[in-house]
């Protein structure tokens, strides 16, 4: 894990600079193992910065929620630089909004963060749900150590973390203006075992499961809001004319909503697992995002956020891309 | 209503089954039912369905009164309208299970649905429900109802509140409708004994040492004043930052009654329907002409708040909070409402 | 009041004048209730509004731009902007709309006798103050001098170009048109209202001034009218905002903890200050 | 499953080659099954995904999607962006359940009369096999 001492060093340099405006990174959360996002507007708010296995949050969103007040008279436009800590499956993100053109490279600056792995909140809750007070972790060989209330607990990191870092190719992050730390080669290899199991079942079986998790789905939009990814100007569930997904909440208007919200991250998604793990309902929703991967990658050797000069997978083509199914 | 010598029974645990079975040919009943990990008010036909090993339920049960999504009436569509209002939910309901801080949140939204227009979907729904409370003797990490002088093992908002006492259930009636029901069913019951009143006691001093966290609210009169000095401090603004604006904490809280209204149609028919919806939207207050009166999410988020803390009080006179800490079970970046309101109090103007 | 305030009564659209053409366009439409004893029954103040539902596209809150007096119908005047006030744009006299209401507070008319009444409108914002202009010019004996002042963009997005004329006629008062930039054959002030608002200096002696255009102009208006010397509470406004259920409790329209639906949507200058909220 | 059940299928055909297909395919007479009701684009490329799960939801039994051949598109590349999108709608389509053989896409060119009455002839009797569609369509319960 990365060394929290050079981070608040690189931070406080870089919220020290005249062109950027503030730097976001993580902070302890109010309770338990919870992290917050914490912004850096002066040195001083960068003491705060920590990092541990803890910090879940994609903090690439932030460059797409950004606001910008029309200008007043006479006013100019703000063009300082916003600076962010990402981890790996962050910088995909990151590079798949400069690919579309949503960011401007110059406009950003990026703390790079190599990653061994994130603790999942839901495990780590279910292991000490009466977590009050904010808990450190520790990182040490293939352990999680806290330290909880006096005590010292060593858990091994299989059991805790998210199952996306189980499988991650790009634990360092691909892009970076500031890298902290040695890089990780990524060991690992993303297989899709959940993904291959569901696709063999029965459709009837398959409909079953889907129909089950999207019968839940209260459209909260919390997925839409906390992908870096979903930054369109009008969503396509909040247009009136054509109102495409209506907005009573039943599993026909569900379905349709999750099979939409996959189908835009299409060639897009970079898998950070935001959107499942801000859904109340506990829709799988990397299940559906992970099969789109798994698709593009077979189909068209295409993998998201890899190069922000390539061009988006959807707005491309290969002479030669597949024709198997078409009449 | 009130009946002043409030009835107390014990109800033998292995009897629950049998006294449910009796609620159910009677009621419709709504109880908590597990599903994926999550807890839900169901309807249930059989007792074994119950799960009561669980603190707050995913969705709040407001969704029983203020449905999700209400057909408001249904017309024809085309040039010869004709209005055809929905049928009123008759049926007598009974939610079993649900908790005191849950129970709360229905009296604090009958001032929204009472009020000068009256809502005849929620108050008929309200009017021909029971409520069966049970006391919550494990709050949860961030079950913070002590902070508005309640308790996890209160009656006050139920009409029968069950609480675990080892073998049994210790039964409190709170009002006549609640003497009604235990009535029909009087011989489950059996007095209750001093002894069983002072397991009840140990139950709630239990259930209130659990609770660790406590939003500091000395008085609600001094924190709405001090609310209203401090609107237009930085504080709401940092504090906005960090909002992804995804409106989990709208949709899940109990007290939450924002709603849409829209029209669906097919060719020859259509209905008008309510909907949920969320402050922490761009959309929702957003004008035709373009202009929106809260245009950024510091004006949301604090909206959100002022509207429980602040407004709601001045209107209602009440905390429109019950403390059931979903909103901050649920934030995914960590937005903590107990941390925000008593920080307030150091905030300056 | 109906046992559902949810459901709107029917009205037959019965005459659509057009006030103002182009982009953002003004219709006015004259509604008639189809059920006879709600068409007899139906009450109003000015200053209050109606809910206007097309059905199976929404339903917009409109200020009545009709006045009391008139009996048997109301008036909604209307901009183009949105889908259903887009639609309504298309609807042709003899089509079918909901209508439920009256809704929201009232100019108090009944406490403004024997004052004099200073009526400053820009663009649309003169709806309600057509229908509160309407019933004192009915009532004319009640009230002191009036002074009308209306400004457009152009001449062509004057409403009601009518009914100006014939006030000009009206006995104490006085009509001041304006529009903001210069053209050929206008005979009368080119500026912003607020600026004829200095010219036309109205006294505040035993005053009262209402004010409802886009936001810019109120508040513009609100500060020359404290110029001029007026008291926060002789200065009457009213606030629109998107609405849904007009009734308090969808939970859009509120100013701090005032909803524009139920509390408002007049209100004194004097309460606007002291609310805290967005506007 | 209804023995005489006759399926809906709703067709986005392209203006320059699949409509102009089907045109000929009527003037010369040939026979085809009535079942699918065509909706001209301009191209194929102008077919979004929302397209065809709204026309599922509103009860259409099964979609047809016909573009230009290859290489003669109108506007060059709008068939080779829609066969992209189509083939990872009907990879995900079928992982939440809903048979593949619902949404279908052929090359029709504007001479192929014959070609485009026997996609039709299959796309239907497949989906007619299928039977109604049972998923996610809209009820309007109100």
């Amino acid at each position: 894990m990365v060394n929290e001492k050079q981070l608040k060093t690189e931070a406080k340099k870089l919220v020290a600079r005249d062109d950027v405006k503030y730097v976001i990174g993580y902070e302890k959360g109010t309770y338990g193992f919870q992290v917050t996002p914490c912004f850096a507007f002066t040195p001083e708010d960068t003491e705060r910065f920590i990092f541990s296995p803890l910090c879940v949050h994609n903090l690439a969103v932030y460059f797409m929620l950004e606001e910008k007040p029309p200008l007043r008279k006479g006013e100019k436009e703000d063009t300082r630089k916003i600076g962010v800590v990402v981890k790996g499956c962050d910088a995909r993100a990151v590079v798949q909004i400069l690919q579309e053109k949503g960011l401007k490279r110059e406009n950003i600056v990026i703390i790079g963060v190599p990653c061994t792995g994130i603790i999942d909140p839901k495990k780590i809750n279910a292991k000490f749900p009466h977590q009050v007070k904010t808990v450190d972790v520790k990182e040490e060989g293939n352990n999680f150590v806290f330290n909880i209330n006096g005590k010292t607990h060593n858990i091994p990191k299989e059991e805790l973390l998210f199952e996306k870092c189980k499988q991650c190719e790009y634990p360092t992050p691909v892009i970076s203006d500031i890298l902290l730390g040695e890089p990780i080669k990524g060991s690992k290899k993303e297989e899709y075992k959940e993904i291959k199991t569901l696709e063999k079942k029965a459709l009837q079986e398959k409909w079953k499961f889907w129909s089950k998790e999207f019968e839940r789905c209260i459209r909260c939009y919390a997925c839409r809001n906390a992908c870096p990814l979903c930054y369109c100007k009008e969503c396509i569930v909040d247009q009136l004319s054509p109102q495409w997904i209506q907005r009573s909440v039943n599993l026909s208007e569900n379905t349709v909503w999750n099979i939409i919200r996959a189908y835009h991250l299409a060639g897009r998604c970079s898998g950070c697992g935001e959107c499942e793990r801000a859904c109340p309902m506990n829709i799988p929703l990397t299940k559906l995002n992970k099969k789109i991967e798994k698709d593009i990658k077979e189909l068209f050797e295409y993998i998201a956020g890899l190069n922000p000069e390539e061009k988006p997978l959807l707005a491309m083509f290969k002479p030669n891309d597949t024709e198997e199914t078409i009449l | 209503m009130k009946v002043n010598n409030m009835e107390k029974f014990v109800l033998p645990k292995e009897k629950l089954s049998e006294w449910i079975n009796k609620i159910i040919s009677t009621y419709q009943v709504f109880a908590p039912v597990k599903e994926e990990e999550l807890i839900f008010f169901k309807q249930i036909k059989n007792p074994s369905e119950i799960d009561l090993e669980f603190v707050n339920s995913a969705v709040p049960p407001k969704v029983l009164l203020f449905q999700q999504t209400e057909t408001l009436f249904k017309f024809t569509n085309g040039k010869n309208i004709q209005i055809t209002p929905t049928t009123s939910h008759n049926e007598k309901t009974l939610i079993f299970g649900i908790r005191p801080c849950d129970a709360k949140s229905f009296s604090i939204l009958d001032h929204v649905f009472k009020g000068d227009y009256k809502d005849p979907y929620y108050l008929t729904k309200r009017k021909n429900m029971l409520l069966v409370g049970i006391s919550c003797n494990q709050p949860a990490v961030n079950c913070f109802c002590t902070s508005f002088d309640d308790s996890p093992t209160s009656s006050k908002h139920v009409d029968v509140l069950l609480t675990d006492i080892g073998d049994k259930y210790y039964v409190e009636v709170q009002n006549e409708k609640g003497k009604q029901l235990v009535e029909s069913t009087k011989k489950l019951f059996t007095p209750a004994t001093e002894k069983d009143s002072n397991k009840k006691k140990d139950v709630e001093k239990k259930a209130f040492d659990t609770i660790t966290r406590h939003m500091n609210i000395k008085n609600v009169d001094t924190l709405v004043k001090k609310l209203d000095i401090i609107f237009d401090a930085p504080y709401w603004k940092n504090i906005a930052m960090k909002c992804l604006g995804c409106g989990a904490c709208t949709y899940l809280c109990p007290t939450c009654h924002c709603f849409d209204i829209q029209d669906e149609t097919t060719l020859t028919k259509g209905a008008r329907i309510r909907i949920w919806d969320s402050c922490m939207r761009p959309e929702y207050t957003l004008h035709a002409s373009g202009h929106n009166p809260r245009p950024g999410r510091m004006n949301r988020v604090r909206n959100r708040i002022y509207h429980k803390y602040n407004y709601y009080p001045k209107n209602h006179q009440v905390i429109a909070c019950v403390g059931c800490g979903r909103c901050i079970d649920n934030c995914p970046v960590n937005i903590d409402i107990i941390d925000v309101i008593t920080k307030t109090a150091e905030v300056k103007p | 009041m109906k046992d559902n305030p949810y459901q709107p009564w029917l009205a037959t659209i019965d005459t659509v004048c057009e006030e103002v053409g182009g982009k953002r366009a003004i219709k006015t439409f004259k509604l008639v209730f189809q059920d006879k004893k709600i068409k007899d029954d139906f009450t109003f103040l000015p200053g209050q509004c109606v809910m206007v539902s097309l059905f199976g596209k929404g339903e917009c809150f409109f200020a009545i731009s009709s006045s009391p007096t008139q009996k048997g119908f109301i008036e909604v005047s209307v901009m183009k902007l949105g889908k259903v006030t887009s639609a309504l744009h298309e609807c042709e006299p003899g089509d079918i709309v909901g209508v439920r209401g009256p809704y929201g507070n009232h100019f108090d008319v009944q406490g403004w006798k024997g004052k004099n009444l200073i009526f400053i409108g820009g663009g649309i914002g003169q709806a309600p103050i057509r229908s509160l202009i309407k019933y004192v010019v009915d009532n004319r004996k009640n009230y002191g001098k009036f002074d009308i002042l209306y400004g457009a963009r152009t001449s062509k997005d004057i409403c009601y170009t009518k009914e100006f004329v014939e006030l000009k006629t009206c006995e104490n008062t006085n009509t001041c048109l304006s529009i903001d930039v210069k053209e050929d054959g206008w005979g009368e002030f080119v500026g912003f209202v607020p600026d004829n608002l200095m010219r036309v200096k109205p006294s505040p002696k035993n005053a009262i001034a209402v004010t409802c255009g886009p936001p810019i102009m109120i508040k513009f208006v609100i500060q020359n009218l404290l110029k001029l010397g007026f008291t926060e509470d002789q200065i009457f406004t009213t606030i629109e905002m998107r609405m849904k259920c007009g009734i308090g409790k969808c939970g859009r329209c509120n100013i701090g903890n005032l909803y524009v639906c139920k509390d408002g949507p007049v209100f004194s200058y004097q309460q606007l200050k002291n609310i805290k909220g967005e506007q | 499953m209804e023995k005489d059940f006759e399926p809906n299928i709703i067709g986005f055909l392209c203006n320059w080659c699949s409509y102009a297909g089907a045109d000929l395919a009527g003037t010369s007479r040939i026979q085809y099954p009535p079942n699918l009701k065509v909706i001209r684009v301009m191209c194929s490329g102008r077919i979004n995904p929302i397209f065809v799960i709204n026309a599922l939801q509103q009860g259409a039994d099964g979609v047809l999607i016909g573009g230009c051949h290859p290489g003669d598109c109108h506007y060059e590349r709008g068939n080779y962006l829609a066969r992209r999108r189509y083939a990872i709608l009907r990879e995900l389509l079928e992982y939440i359940g809903i048979d593949p053989g619902r949404v279908r896409m052929t090359w029709v060119s504007a001479s192929e009369g014959k070609k485009f009455a026997e996609v039709v002839k299959e796309v239907t009797d497949e989906i007619r096999e299928l039977g109604p569609i049972q998923h996610f369509k809209r009820e309007n319960t109100w």
